[in-house]
């Protein structure tokens, strides 16, 4: 293994030290070593806004930790959930009386701690509500939406949730506002290369070099299709085809995008497919507000790119244009 | 009738952590050849830190459960966390104030953590996963009762009954979880999390014949 | 090669059309189409900063053009200097009639081009002036310092050329900020897997698995010290025992700190290397005043870390702390 | 007296634009050996873009060569751009106001443009560069005409040197450029630059022969 690591089941404890010793003018660590905090959360008199999930997804969920972002983000084992307690804990740093929108994504793992999370929060009188991303279009069937994923489309229901609590809203105006941003939101993956968990230390899955796995999540999870590599534009043109029927976003949408890397691939590539994507929705009369084009949610050193696309209205776009501070993700206001 | 005083019972956990203990390696292998290999890794973790909190505290059989449970659910994330953990906390809650255990009060454990992870993991019999060890399991154990055989009887019969249902997932296609990914692959090995649940009836039921001679 | 690309000569084209896109709200094409400029560039009564270099560094060099850093950008071949008309058109695009500072990184090419290009906007009546990056401590010894290559420590010297030109400082003063800023900055990098030139089609050149390189440059060229993969703590151990005697730094010293990946790096391994460097630069006494973390400077899918040390003084760490917004830094003011 | 005239020229620099597409591949397959293999892409870009551009046009020799010397400088970058843009602009600038090419204007052309190479570059002989073969085939031009030998004859010796220049660079350490970081594994093949640069002077001995023989 190629790795910058000591004990490989240390990683989460070593990088999470780096993070908060890097980031203190943002986070905070607390009294759970698997809880970060924003420094200054809780914020009185505003709804705390919650994730949590596996690490190995840089920035992914840490790096979303900021002013008019998360709050408080639960740190599991490498693409693994974290603990119930977690969750819990992130409950009661995030929590300022006004409630906490947990805002997570749909995995077995990550449903069962939250759900017993919130037992525990209820006994303590923490009112807490979710929204559960689902994204991730290639991971079932448009009519069982809710068996989908939560891949990159996350960013923006954290970015959307944490904008409309920073506005002053109340739990049930964050709650809606974050699910309107997951509603409104598709994504597609394409694996190249496979990764390795450094406590593994071989490859979870295989991509046989020469192929492309299309629809592959973000820790491998099979996708559509496995077939020759193809050309960035093919790429883009198979991503879009994908996506876009799927809400489906129409001619006259205004959109907002995120091509995010798996890893390893060159952001170069990102801009790449991206040129393709941009020209491809434009043809279809579907134009592109804000793009994010980076390492944006990733899978360890895996190579490959997801696209996502959210439907954009007034309330939406106003949610994404206020300033928003964070390792992953920082917007000057306008 | 069978039975022995809950104050006994905190050797029935001391004797799942050692079990866990001593087949962290092999846990991890089964793991490793459909999953990712950490299955040893993730419930040694917490039954370990279990033991420890265990080893000088006064403890009956209800609390050294719920305290297995609580370490669990504090401990490990991903599913085993949640769902062993509820396993172990449901056990706790059904014998919290039962002074003695008999065939009847752990018919109520085992029933109710079986409700318990059910629930929580949605996970189907054939679905490749320990449920294929919990449920018929927990059905050899009814059926016993229901034919009034002993205590004993019915714990072996329960074990009895883990072991073929930990056998028959080496012929199953996984559907949930990490090894799904490989489809029709997954099948000819054994599941992970159904190796480490028969190993913890077997656990259970052996230490419980053990009391139940004393 | 697993790679999202299209015809693999048209990378950079394909690159530049998508990263215009994405970036049109700090970036702007020129007639030169391996020119990109600041959207506001030239900007009205500044000195115009400008620098270039090869491709597959994202986000050097074209994502340092923004707000309070570059104004334009030349732009190479992949791992190739920019040609001479490209310096000289990004000179004219940067030159508001104050004066331009090139601020660009120690390579023969990149020398060359830089100088017949000065030469062509002196015809033009456009001074220029340049500092030239050789931050690269294991690239030839103290003594020859002039031969040292420029490597992630150019981003310091665009972020403190750029400040001090946003301040309104003369070309002299510009140029003064920025060379104080490279004599005080140190970089070493390590190096785990080679990288592959899309247009080559195969590495260009090899690190064997298990191995390292220390001191690799960001085209592969040659360390100091190739030998068996250590610990992240080793690794860290290594490259501050490089870098700190070199200037030197000593105790009582504020430092700013990037530790970038090499573009194939989880980032989480950033973050445990960078805890470590921090622990040992503390323990001589030397305080980190800030620290970047994250792909500041890449080469491609390469695996592998730099770390770069500025010493501060009061005027660096005004310029330091000056706003700046580009696609690869963004800076808040306080 | 030898000589031909420079309106006559053009015809140089498009054999020189000839030569360099005919070996492309072969170019870009030496320095694949020790360099990057893009030798033969990057000097292929760059001349043939100027065989376009004089294709249709009214150009004498100097007129030519400024073409060639401003299109590498404009379309390649790295080092080669520089390099023979400066090479080739040299050359232009030396017999621009010289109506006909004789040994004395070409001596001062092909020194004009070592110096310019040379002062750009600064890679010294033995450095495993084309300055193995442009130093050489200078020096060999010069001795020629010091020793009063004709133009042709001083031609000859120039593209002999040339030849023998490019060979000793198999024998070299490369201290230059890519091929640097192989160290001793850069022995044993030829250096890109100095084939392409062999293949250069050649060419412009055996056009400019050509041309005094009308
Ligand atoms: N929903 C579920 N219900 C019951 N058991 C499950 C469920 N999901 C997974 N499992 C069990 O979990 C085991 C894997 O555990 P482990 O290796 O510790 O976690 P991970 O898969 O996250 O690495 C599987 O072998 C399977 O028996
Ligand atoms: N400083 C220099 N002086 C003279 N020739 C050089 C110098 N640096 C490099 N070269 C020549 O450049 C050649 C490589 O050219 P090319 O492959 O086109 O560029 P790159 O090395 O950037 O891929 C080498 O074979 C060498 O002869
Ligand atoms: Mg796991
Ligand atoms: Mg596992
Ligand atoms: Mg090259
Ligand atoms: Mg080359």
């Amino acid at each position: 293994m190629q790795r910058i690591i000591n004990k490989p089941d240390m990683v989460v404890e070593d990088m999470l030290k780096g993070f908060v010793k890097a980031h203190d003018d943002i986070v905070m660590p607390t009294s759970n070593p698997r809880v970060l905090k924003y420094k200054d959360a809780p914020v009185k008199g505003k709804v705390g806004v919650v994730t949590g999930g596996g690490s190995g997804h840089k920035p992914a969920f840490i790096g979303y930790i900021g002013k008019n972002l998360c709050d408080a983000v639960a740190v599991g084992e490498i693409f693994s959930s974290p603990t119930a307690q977690a969750f819990y804990d992130a409950f009661r740093e995030a929590d300022s009386g006004k409630g906490v929108a947990c805002l997570y994504g749909n995995y077995a793992g990550d449903n069962m701690n939250v759900k017993m999370a919130i037992e525990l929060a209820a006994d303590d009188g923490i009112e807490v509500k979710t929204v559960v991303a689902n994204d991730d279009v290639a991971s079932a069937p448009k009519e069982e939406r809710h068996k989908r994923r939560g891949v990159a489309g996350e960013v923006f229901m954290w970015k959307i949730g944490g904008a409309k609590a920073a506005l002053g809203g109340s739990l049930d105006e964050v709650i809606a506002a974050a699910q309107k941003a997951i509603d409104n939101t598709r994504s597609v993956g394409i694996g190249l290369t496979p990764c390795t968990i450094p406590a593994v230390g071989h490859p979870n899955f295989e991509i046989k070099p020469g192929t492309m796995e299309v629809g592959i999540g973000h820790h491998g999870e099979p996708g559509v299709e496995v077939c020759e590599i193809k050309t960035a534009d093919e790429m883009a043109k198979m991503m879009v085809d994908i996506v876009v029927p799927d809400l489906p976003f129409v001619e006259g949408d205004e959109v907002a995008v995120i091509v995010s890397g798996l890893g390893a691939t060159p952001v170069m590539e990102l801009y790449i497919l991206y040129n393709k994507i941009e020209e491809l929705l434009a043809e279809k009369g579907i134009k592109v507000y804000k793009s994010f084009v980076g390492n944006y949610f990733t899978s360890l050193e895996m190579m490959g790119a997801t696209f996502t696309a959210m439907k954009l209205d007034d309330e939406l776009k106003e949610l994404l244009d206020l300033e928003c501070n964070s390792m992953g993700l920082k917007v000057f206001g306008k | 009738m069978e039975k022995f005083l809950n104050k006994d019972g905190k050797v029935i956990v001391l004797n799942l952590v050692k079990t866990i203990q001593e087949n962290k390696d092999y846990l991890s292998e089964v793991d490793g050849l459909i999953g990712d290999g950490d299955h040893g890794i993730n419930m040694n973790k917490g039954f370990t830190i279990c033991g420890e909190r265990l080893k000088d505290a006064d403890a009956d059989l209800s609390e050294s459960l719920k305290t297995l449970g609580r370490v669990l659910l504090t401990e490990i994330g991903g599913s085993m966390g949640p769902l062993y953990g509820t396993f172990f906390n449901r056990m706790a809650r059904s014998c919290k104030d039962e002074p003695e255990i008999n065939r009847d009060v752990f018919k109520k454990m085992i029933n109710e953590a079986l409700a318990g992870v059910s629930e929580l993991g949605n996970a189907k019999r054939g679905d490749k996963t320990l449920m294929d060890v919990l449920i018929p399991a927990t059905e050899a154990y009814n059926k016993a009762i229901e034919e009034n055989r002993s205590f004993k009887e019915a714990l072996l019969a329960m074990k009895e009954a883990a072991r073929e249902g930990m056998e028959s997932t080496r012929d199953m296609v996984a559907r949930v979880g990490r090894a799904s990914r490989l489809g029709e692959r997954s099948r000819g090995v054994l599941d992970a999390g159904s190796v480490s649940c028969n190993l913890l009836i077997a656990s259970l039921a052996d230490s419980m014949i053990a009391l139940l001679a004393n």
